[in-house]
């Protein structure tokens, strides 16, 4: 199906995304967009349950640990 | 039924110890030591059944593939006790060595360790196994950094990091093995991967060494080591240096025998070995300054000797590696426990400030040159039969290739004479640079320690004690049909 | 030096993985042990997410794993983000640097808070019957009090119900499992009846063992969160 | 999706070797950290992925589906429950170092942390 090739592709997009941008919240957020996209992908496998676990945990706690640990020291990649 | 408490035991301690220490913290420390004890209570109990014939326990109810097992065989139960005994010495040590807050996380860290090694152990599963080394490594990385000073906290994050890729090594291995077995029970995998095609295998096989291997601190993957186990607390080194790197140790022997049955890769294992080996003598030998990192990289080096054994696929190389891995576990938890005392009377890491004080404090010197002289190889120590039998073992290959090998082994004895005979002369035939009587060790921590020397001496002595149980375990990890015969049954 | 070893490290992988991948074709069936958890699973267990009978049976010693993974984490938070006490400086205890929120966003956090904390209840209590389950709706439970941090800046949460929440959890699931043990013969054994397909109260053991590691993992990972929030950069 | 139509193994083995690289090239200790949740979430990926058979549904028996025989594979999908919860107590535990190490050190460079170098 085309609707998967899409999703992987933007997820890669959004993974590259998270290696190349030098603010931390915004690497931190294309972080979260491929946990999400990744819970889709979890759905579209068939995985229900791991596809709510990925979307609280890993899209939601785990932006917001990072979120406040970049709060706690530097948002800049130097 | 019984050796489900080994595993059942010490989860329940460990989350005990935050409700009593509302009520009394000082009760609370003692728990991983009274867990311990009554752990090798257990295991002693089970020994002479094991001798016999395996003991396998099905978790939940249903039988092996199906449900997680435990196989408590020989080499498992032995382990279990070597991890229960000396987690119970490291913890009574702890009581009274552990000044910074909050001590009682500092107890559950420690108990939680000792319950992944021995879930390592036992387990029969792979994706347990994973579990299981994930609890070890997990509390490994937080104990590192339990100083919360410059140089723990560095070392954690290094050996989280490479820990961490470690583990998604070994998951991706995982994935791998039940794509084309269907099936997470060890013994289970073994009995499908043999038509399985080679590449996948290999990869596979290799994933899982590289992931465990970072444990195991084979090189080239062993970069966290010495950091780690130098800024640690004194008993946490002990337990990392004596347990944990011996549990990854034994993690890739069991996925190269028992899992793939993996004859080509095992001289690949011995050379890197032999590398390890002799890196890690070298290392130490160069360390002039730091007591503990002398020691960190003499664990490298012992981990290259157990390697190179494992390396032996015969009865007698695996014998010999699991009588190395106990007399170096005995050896180096003695000489962290009794460093870490050191250390703290001294006031500093460096050697330089150690002069004199084998004739200061001329019990605790004893005990140290007991177990440098075990860990050199010198009769009538554990060590010495410990590398006799290796050296044996190799011999016993007749193959050009492991005579070499050999002689690799003993340059690298002779270094490690060079670096010990300097430790015990700063020790005992060096001048103090202050006058002044120092203390002996407490109590607490004498006692674990004596015990310890006593023991090398006497499996140096009587080495019959304990060699019936290490060839039972040699064989059991050496004859891999045997093993999937007693836990998938005639099948 | 260092782009050098990591192409090729990942050169060899990637050939590696993909060698490995053609011999697993997406999307066939290679089942063993799957087939008879899709076979027996409700029959053994009663519950009718087979992930979940999976998980909180059949597998149930790597959820106890896994769980003591997550107390483990949360130690080391407890050890790594705690300050020496005296060095505290009493002027910016309790005050973050943040703006206080809006009247809305403070309310509104109010007001959400216990139906999200309900939510996270119900979604570990169906667990047997619906995706989800301890896990989901612990984290679930978790968000809540991270919405609660967020909307209202002095909020501060009080460790000990949660260190004593996180322990009676653990301490259930390993006495469930004991229990198991003493009347089946197995750790972890599902000692009770297993019940109605489809109902709340089926599954035996599961959903006691699902609330255990819902309030378990709610509590583990709340602390998580105040720790962060509750940590200083600086000495 | 048309028989070994490899997209899902392409997405999780690009998702895996994005997360090595970052962790391998990048030099901030929370870059370093990202890396390693990207990893773990590529490995999730593949792990379902490998677990799932064409034309079949979820896992979970509902009146409306009640045949065993037409479910995709339940074992996966509890390990990477497992693995998810793994994944996030080993970010939170490496966040918790990088704040320590940031209150050291007032940078998060690994070229400026003595022990991190290599």
């Amino acid at each position: 199906m085309i609707y998967i090739a899409i999703l992987t592709v933007a997820m890669l997009v959004a993974g590259l995304a998270a290696y190349f941008f030098r603010d931390l919240i915004a690497a931190v957020v294309a972080c979260a967009a491929v946990s999400l996209i990744a819970s889709v992908l979890f759905y579209l496998l068939h995985a229900p349950d791991v596809a709510m676990a990925e979307a609280a945990i890993g899209a939601g706690l785990t932006t917001a640990i990072f979120v406040i640990a970049i709060r706690k020291t530097g948002r800049y990649e130097k | 039924m019984v050796a489900t408490l080994l595993i059942a035991l010490p989860f329940l301690g460990a989350f005990l110890i935050p409700l009593v220490a509302l009520a009394s913290k000082k009760l609370s420390h003692y728990i991983p030591a009274v867990v311990m004890l009554t752990n090798l209570g257990i295991a002693l109990s089970l020994l002479p059944r094991v001798m016999n014939a395996p003991i396998v326990v099905s978790l939940s109810g249903w039988r092996a593939p199906i449900a997680i097992n435990f196989v408590v065989g020989p080499l498992g139960l032995g382990l279990a006790i070597l991890i229960s005994f000396v987690g119970f010495l490291v913890s009574v040590y702890g009581i009274s060595y552990i000044h910074e807050e909050p001590k009682e996380k500092y107890h559950m860290l420690v108990l939680t360790l000792l319950t992944g090694a021995t879930g390592m152990v036992l387990t029969g599963d792979i994706f347990n196994l994973f579990v299981f080394f994930e609890i070890l490594s997990l509390s490994s990385y937080a104990l590192t950094g339990y100083n919360r000073d410059r140089g723990g906290t560095e070392a954690a994050i290094k050996y989280l990091i490479q820990g961490s890729i470690g583990s998604a090594f070994i998951l991706i291995g995982i994935a791998l093995l039940y794509g084309i077995t269907g099936t997470l029970n060890m013994a289970d995998i073994a009995a499908h991967v043999a038509g399985a095609d080679p590449t996948l295998l290999f990869m596979a096989m290799s994933l899982l060494i590289v992931g465990f291997g970072v444990e195991a601190a084979i090189f080239p993957l062993n970069a966290w080591l010495p950091d780690a186990h130098s800024s640690a607390p004194s008993s946490v080194s002990a337990i990392l240096s004596g347990i944990a790197i011996e549990t990854g140790a034994y993690a890739v022997a069991r996925i190269v025998y028992t899992v793939f049955d993996g004859h080509g890769i095992m001289l690949v294992l011995s050379i890197l070995g032999v590398i390890t080996l002799l890196l890690g003598e070298m290392s130490a030998f160069r360390q002039k300054d730091d007591i503990k990192r002398l020691l960190a990289y003499s664990s490298v080096g012992q981990m290259g000797l157990i390697m190179l054994a494992f390396g032996i696929a015969s009865d007698a190389g695996v014998f010999a590696a699991l009588f190395q891995l106990v007399s170096h576990t005995l050896a180096k938890a003695l000489l962290f426990l009794a460093s870490g005392y050191i250390i703290y009377r001294v006031g500093s890491k460096k050697l330089s400030a150690l002069a004199g004080l084998g004739r200061k404090m001329p019990f605790t010197g004893a005990m140290i040159a007991v177990a440098v002289l075990s860990l050199v190889g010198v009769p009538p120590f554990a060590g010495f039969m410990s590398k006799f039998s290796i050296v044996r073992a190799a011999l016993a290959q007749h193959s050009a290739t492991y005579t070499g090998l050999i002689v690799l082994v003993l340059v690298a004895t002779v270094i490690e004479v060079g670096y010990f005979m300097k430790l015990l002369q700063i020790l005992f035939f060096t001048e103090a640079e202050t006058e002044g009587a120092v203390e002996e060790l407490p109590l607490s921590a004498l006692i674990p320690i004596t015990i310890l020397a006593a023991l090398i001496i006497i499996i140096g002595v009587y080495p019959h004690m304990i060699t019936g149980l290490l060839q039972h375990a040699a064989s059991g990890l050496v004859q891999r049909s045997a093993y999937i015969q007693s836990v998938l049954g005639a099948l | 030096m260092r782009a050098f070893v990591s192409f090729s490290v990942l050169a060899l992988i990637v050939v590696g993985l993909a060698l490995s991948l053609s011999h697993i074709p997406f999307g066939t069936d290679r089942m063993q042990v799957g087939n008879y958890y899709l076979d027996h699973g409700v029959a053994d267990t009663g519950a009718s997410n087979i992930v979940t009978a999976v998980v909180l049976n059949y597998r149930a010693l790597d959820t106890l794993g896994e769980v003591t993974v997550l107390f483990i984490a949360s130690l080391g938070l407890g050890v790594f983000l705690s300050w020496p006490k005296k060095k505290e400086g009493t002027q910016e205890e309790g005050k973050r640097e943040l703006p206080e929120a809006s009247l809305i966003v403070r309310r509104g956090s109010q007001f959400l808070f216990p139906l999200i904390i309900l939510f996270g209840g119900y979604i570990f209590l169906h667990g047997h019957l619906t995706p989800g389950g301890g896990f989901q709706g612990g984290s679930v439970i978790a968000s809540a009090f991270l919405l609660m941090f967020l909307g209202n800046n002095a909020y501060r949460l009080r460790h000990t119900p949660l260190t004593v929440t996180e322990s009676l959890a653990g301490i259930t699931f390993v006495v469930v499992g004991l229990i198991g043990l003493g009347v089946g013969g197995y750790f972890l054994n599902n000692f009770l009846p297993k019940g109605n397909m489809f109902s709340l109260f089926s599954a035996g053991v599961i959903p006691i063992l699902y609330s255990a590691i819902g309030l378990k993992v709610g509590a583990e990972l709340s602390g998580i969160v105040a720790n962060m929030f509750e940590s200083r950069s600086e000495r | 999706m048309t028989t070994g139509n490899p997209m899902m193994y392409v997405g999780a083995v690009g998702l895996i070797m994005i997360g090595l690289f970052t962790v391998l090239s990048k030099r901030n200790l929370i870059k370093i950290i990202v890396g390693l949740t990207l990893l773990d979430t590529g490995v999730n990926l593949l792990l379902v992925a490998i677990g799932y058979i064409h034309n079949r549904t979820a896992p979970i028996l509902t009146q409306a589906h009640a045949d065993p025989s037409k479910m995709v594979d339940p074992v996966p999908q509890a390990l990477v429950l497992t693995a998810i919860v793994i994944g996030l107590g080993v970010t939170a535990l490496a966040l918790a170092l990088a704040i320590r190490v940031y209150g050291h050190y007032k940078t998060l460079d690994t070229r400026k942390i003595r022990g991190l170098k290599w």
